[in-house]
């Protein structure tokens, strides 16, 4: 196998088992593997959150997904990267997103790893909608969020 | 035909998900995405609310941008509240 | 479940899986899950790695590992640390290291689990030896390294 | 009795795992690390060249600590180059 690049945006769960095999599988000079995975959690504020449910543009999310992913290999070398993103309805404790990198370099790894996530999280056409037991809320933009990913210019 | 497609709360909000407009037949006066933004905010307080500028991000064919993009018809525009997703 | 700190340093090689599991499962509030993993490379300079022997100061090693979770504890707050340590021989593409950290917020997950990798790489008393088609070789210590730890002082 | 403790290429170089040193007889004069250190330096070239301060770490009691460090009876002292784990 060589180093690759995976996008992908599905409803279903994916097996972080299998998606960190491939990464590990990829290549044999990469000595640093680093992932992330959002989960659901079960609390915000003081709703009791039962899930979550997640809208996106399905003809853009790809695209930038893979713009993102695009300059971080740009400002690092990687040698795998693989961006899962999931839709649809959640329930707490799933996995919502999965960010996988390597590279010969930890803190490649690490910043790359990151940086993806900043970006994501202020680039990537996705809206959650909050399913608590008041009711559904969308859930608001975090100012944070924005200047983390402005961090990185 | 220019389309016009909304997303998350403001879908919810507008009560709209998507819209088209003919801009050669409107004169062509919706040359950019700040006037097509503010023809759609006169529709009513509602509208005028939710697409403000800063609180509805814009999208020209798939791509984020700025309100003095140009547009031209066959785009496809997207407006939406800042995202939310990870 | 709940919260934990784990440490563990071991010949036998770890699943990755069981570890993402455990940390995953240990609780509901955290939405982040961040983990690194360290492999044996096969590239070193211009010779031909066929593996490692890792050597260690065992009655040292776990108490400086739970000295630098208890920093970095201290640093970010975070749900479950999970630090797991390989030595004696390993081959090319095995797994050497693990660290996975939960947090309710993903750059505190991010940060801490480089701040341990980046402690552990200059304070905990392990040395490689690398078994090489030329015959074995000790690693030397690399500065950059130094440098990096002390970026988080 | 001072059990001294060698690791990594040091232990290979000087082909010296563990050592042991009654301090309490040798009339208290190895007092602190860097004055142990310069004891086991004296010992020929490659212990001057290999335990030289800064070319290898040292530990008192399992914890890293520099060379004005104190030591008593009964400590275990472990001399080491720069670690590389990970």
């Amino acid at each position: 196998m060589s180093h690759f690049t995976q996008i992908v945006v599905q409803a279903q769960d994916f097996d972080f088992t299998h998606e960190y095999q491939k990464l590990r599988d990829s290549n044999t000079s990469d000595g640093a593997l680093v992932t992330f995975v959002g989960l659901v959690r079960d609390l915000n504020l003081q709703q009791t959150v039962s899930g979550l449910f997640l809208e996106h543009y399905p003809a853009m999310t790809e695209k930038v997904l893979a713009n993102i992913v695009k300059t971080a290999r740009s400002k690092w070398q990687l040698g795998s990267v693989s961006v899962i993103h999931r839709v649809g309805q959640l329930k707490v404790s799933e996995q919502i997103v999965f960010v996988g990198v390597t590279s010969q370099h930890r803190q490649s790894a690490y910043h790359a790893n990151e940086f993806i996530m900043d970006y994501l999280k202020t680039q990537a056409p996705f809206w959650k909608k909050e399913t608590t037991t008041q009711g559904d809320t969308w859930i608001e933009a975090k100012a944070s969020d924005m200047e983390k990913s402005k961090g990185w210019l | 035909m220019l389309k016009i497609l909304f997303f998350g709360q403001l879908k919810d909000i507008i009560k709209t998900e998507c819209l088209e407009i003919d801009i050669i037949q409107s004169g062509n006066a919706l040359n950019t995405v700040a006037k097509l933004r503010g023809m759609l905010q006169a529709k009513d307080d509602t509208w005028k609310e939710y697409l403000a500028y800063g609180k509805a991000l814009v999208a020209v064919n798939q791509e984020m941008t700025s309100d003095d993009t140009a547009i031209n018809d066959a785009d496809e525009i997207a407006f939406f509240p800042p995202v939310t997703g990870g």
